[in-house]
């Protein structure tokens, strides 16, 4: 058993090592995508309200420091990216909390421009070897 | 019978089907030139600490001794007082008059009852 | 009269008249004679804990799974060989030679 | 007629039981992250604990032993502190992670973080088990837990493309993120064959006083119970899978799976996610509570029951209200609910195979069981699949810890 548990052990500095600063790249921006997923989908479903206000507010702030803590990490031109992304979810954040179903629209057409641009970063930084 | 598979570590209960703890140990007497005689079973935290280690034993009659019911020495039954030993070891005293339940009565008297619903 | 803990004997390793070690005390076997009831046995090694758990069928397998071809070092030790004048250090008053072995009992058991 | 009942009641308790906070938060994550691609963790799970709360049921009508009695006896103390102590410690960060699961379900819906819940919900646990009776436990909160079929519904309603389910039945391991799809394959595992279901189901059975007349209800409930809870699990992995992946949300927080119901059906359904999410895991939370006390209470030989009035079993009542609350101060303090969820997930099935292999021997010893013993089949399922998540276990839970 302690055997087995030294081998996994083993086997996982040795993944550990291996993994290159590219491939924690590819996973912050993974996450980044994710959360911004999830802001433009909280704007969508909060426009059509299909969320509580309070919940939606949340969540919009926690995509935020999410996708904030994950930029440090990054470098151009994604980290230029995803601060755009996140001042967009600011705005979304302002129009939940004045609760003006009106003015989301606009930036939450921004945010989806900003995702699929995202999107293609992602895409070209996956085929790199 | 088999003494280990069938009594150590079984349920104990009293006349009323009370359970009262488990077969902590059991005391054989050795007789010179007969076979030994199994004389009792004991209940109690420090026969039960003593089959782990006897360092944990010690530190458990340390603390019983310390902050302890009264009366929290390990509790005997003579093998006399056993009626039957089938699932449990049903044997014949009553429960709440010996100290086997100590900590119970005292938690009962001291906690359970002073909370809202526990009297 | 001495007094002894049954419990704390369990897992004790039984050494021979030689100082040889014979096996761990897994069980003990008692009757009712008349008023009391008495130890007549004490039983020894691997088989003894498999015995025990009377899974003969899971036991039995598993252990040849793990690569136990026999189970040649369990006896049963009537109470007049065992000397438990220290406890902590039972030791037989016969050779092994005369004690019966428990595997063969049990295969015996089982036709 | 009464057996009829006793099964429809089973049946709908298991639907309840099954479902916790492990559950649906895997099912979650897999579906979210690898599409269908888990579907066989599900099945192979539930197969296996199919098979386990039948032996537990068994052992208990046939014996009249709870599992864990039947366990100390035949194996004695010193060996049976080690399951004992295992159970204690997975069963505590179950349990914080089911108060979690009640506390953002009030999250979702109030707006107040869901810090503020944990002692209120504690508090709420220990009263039903101060006051309450076992019967009222088991059936008012598993009628409740019916809620949570609105995932079947939500599947039916997304026609998910049937050759894709199907093809998720296999075993196949992604050439991307292998390591979480391991861990997450490990965490489903561990939610679905939960040891405190198996303590949990022998004591209920041996508190109802179930005998050998009991077998037939017990195989009926046992099966079809678990399978309805089952589905529902399918239901939240295929509806994440639906609504959330095609969007390239992945789950690393309640927040983001509570937005899978809005799509088929609006307000209600996050309304519906909310009551499913904190109906479950209130329930999952009073069985692990009790299951604490019963393993703590059995072990050491106590007085009892839930249907006894707290004096009667004054320790066995202490022990859970201790235990409730200190697990609510996993929440206070406030760890991630849903990362201590797949963590103590995980964890399950590191300890399985202590948990497990005591009670395989014992459904294979004549003594207790008699002519009810084993057959070779459901030995070889239950040995297989521990033996396969624990392995996993040891491999996924370092590099997922390491973060590879």
């Amino acid at each position: 058993m302690k055997k087995l548990l030294f081998l996994g052990l083993l086997l996982e500095l040795a993944a550990c090592s291996r993994s290159s600063s590219h491939e924690k790249l590819l996973k912050s921006l993974q996450t980044v995508q994710s959360w911004t997923a999830t802001a433009q989908m909280v704007g969508e479903t909060w426009q059509q309200g299909a969320v509580p206000d309070a919940y939606a507010e949340q969540t919009l702030k926690k995509s935020q420091e999410e996708i904030a803590r994950e930029t440090k990490d990054l470098t151009e031109p994604s980290a230029q990216k995803t601060q755009q992304i996140q001042e967009t979810i600011q705005k979304l954040i302002a129009a939940v909390k004045h609760r003006q179903k009106g003015t989301i629209a606009a930036p939450l057409q921004q945010l989806s421009t900003q995702h699929q641009q995202l999107n293609t970063l992602l895409k070209a930084q996956e085929k790199q070897p | 019978m088999d003494v280990i598979r069938d009594v150590l570590d079984n349920q104990i209960v009293d006349r009323n089907q009370r359970k009262m703890g488990k077969v902590d140990g059991i005391v054989i007497e050795l007789r010179d030139g007969q076979p030994p005689r199994l004389a009792y079973l004991e209940t109690g935290a420090t026969t039960l600490a003593q089959r782990l280690h006897p360092r944990l034993a010690r530190w458990v009659a340390a603390v019983e001794r310390q902050w302890g019911a009264k009366n929290s020495e390990p509790y005997r039954i003579p093998w006399s007082k056993i009626r039957n030993i089938g699932i449990d070891v049903e044997v014949d005293v009553d429960a709440e008059q010996t100290s086997a339940l100590a900590y119970e009565q005292w938690l009962r008297e001291q906690v359970i009852k002073r909370i809202p619903g526990g009297s | 009269m001495a007094e002894l803990h049954l419990e704390l004997l369990l897992g004790k390793c039984v050494f021979d008249a030689l100082g040889d070690r014979v096996g761990r005390i897994e069980e003990v076997r008692a009757e009712q004679q008349e008023d009391s009831w008495v130890i007549l046995e004490y039983l020894i090694g691997v088989a003894a804990i498999v015995e025990r758990l009377s899974a003969w069928n899971l036991g039995t397998s598993l252990l040849h799974f793990l690569g136990a071809r026999k189970l040649n070092k369990s006896y049963r030790v009537p109470w007049n060989k065992l000397d438990l004048s220290n406890p902590d250090r039972p030791h037989l008053i016969c050779s092994i030679d005369e004690l019966k072995e428990i595997s063969q009992q049990l295969e015996a058991d089982e036709s | 007629m009464k057996k009829l009942l006793e099964i429809a009641l089973g049946i709908v308790t298991s639907i309840g039981g099954f479902l916790d906070v492990g559950a649906i938060a895997t099912a979650a994550e897999a579906g979210s992250a690898f599409g269908f691609h888990l579907i066989w963790a599900i099945i192979l799970g539930t197969i296996c604990v199919i098979c386990l709360v039948e032996m537990s049921g068994r052992l208990a009508a046939v014996s009249q032993h709870t599992l864990a009695d039947a366990v100390r006896e035949r194996f004695g103390f010193n060996f049976y502190i080690l399951p004992l102590v295992a159970e204690i410690i997975v069963d505590f960060l179950i349990l914080g992670a089911e108060i979690g699961g009640v506390c953002i379900a009030l999250q979702l819906v109030t707006g107040i973080s869901f810090q503020w819940w944990a002692l209120p919900v504690a508090f709420a646990i220990w009263l039903l088990l101060w006051k309450g009776t076992f019967g009222l436990i088991e059936n008012g909160i598993s009628v409740l837990g019916l809620v949570t079929l609105v995932f079947v519904v939500a599947t039916f309603k997304l026609h998910p493309a049937l050759p894709d389910v199907a093809e998720g039945l296999l075993p196949i391991v992604p050439q991307q993120d292998t390591t979480h799809y391991l861990f997450i394959a490990v965490a489903i595992l561990g939610a679905l064959i939960s040891p405190y279901l198996f303590y949990f189901y022998s004591s209920g059975a041996v508190e109802d006083k179930w005998d050998a007349g009991y077998l037939g209800v017990n195989r009926a409930v046992a099966g079809l119970g678990m399978g309805f809870g089952s589905i529902v699990s399918l239901g939240v992995l295929i509806v994440a899978a639906q609504v959330l992946q095609p969007r390239g949300i992945q789950v690393d927080s309640y927040e983001q799976a509570a937005l899978m119901l809005t799509q088929p059906f609006g307000y209600w359904g996050f309304i519906l996610f909310a009551a499913s999410l904190g109906i479950a895991c209130f329930g999952a939370a009073l069985e692990v509570t009790l299951d604490t006390a019963y393993i703590t209470a059995q072990a050491f030989g106590w007085n009892w029951g839930e249907n006894l009035h707290p004096r009667e079993a004054a320790r066995f009542s202490f022990v859970y209200t201790v235990f409730v609350f200190l697990a609510s101060l996993l929440m206070v303090v406030g760890i991630d609910p849903l990362q201590l969820t797949l963590f103590s997930m995980a964890l399950t099935a590191v300890i399985l195979p202590i948990a497990i292999l005591p009670f395989l021997v014992l459904m294979n010893d004549r003594q207790y069981v008699g002519e009810h013993r084993n057959g070779w089949l459901s030995n070889s399922v239950v040995i297989f699949t521990i033996a396969l998540s624990f392995v996993l276990a040891i491999v996924a839970i370092p590099l997922e810890i390491l973060g590879g």
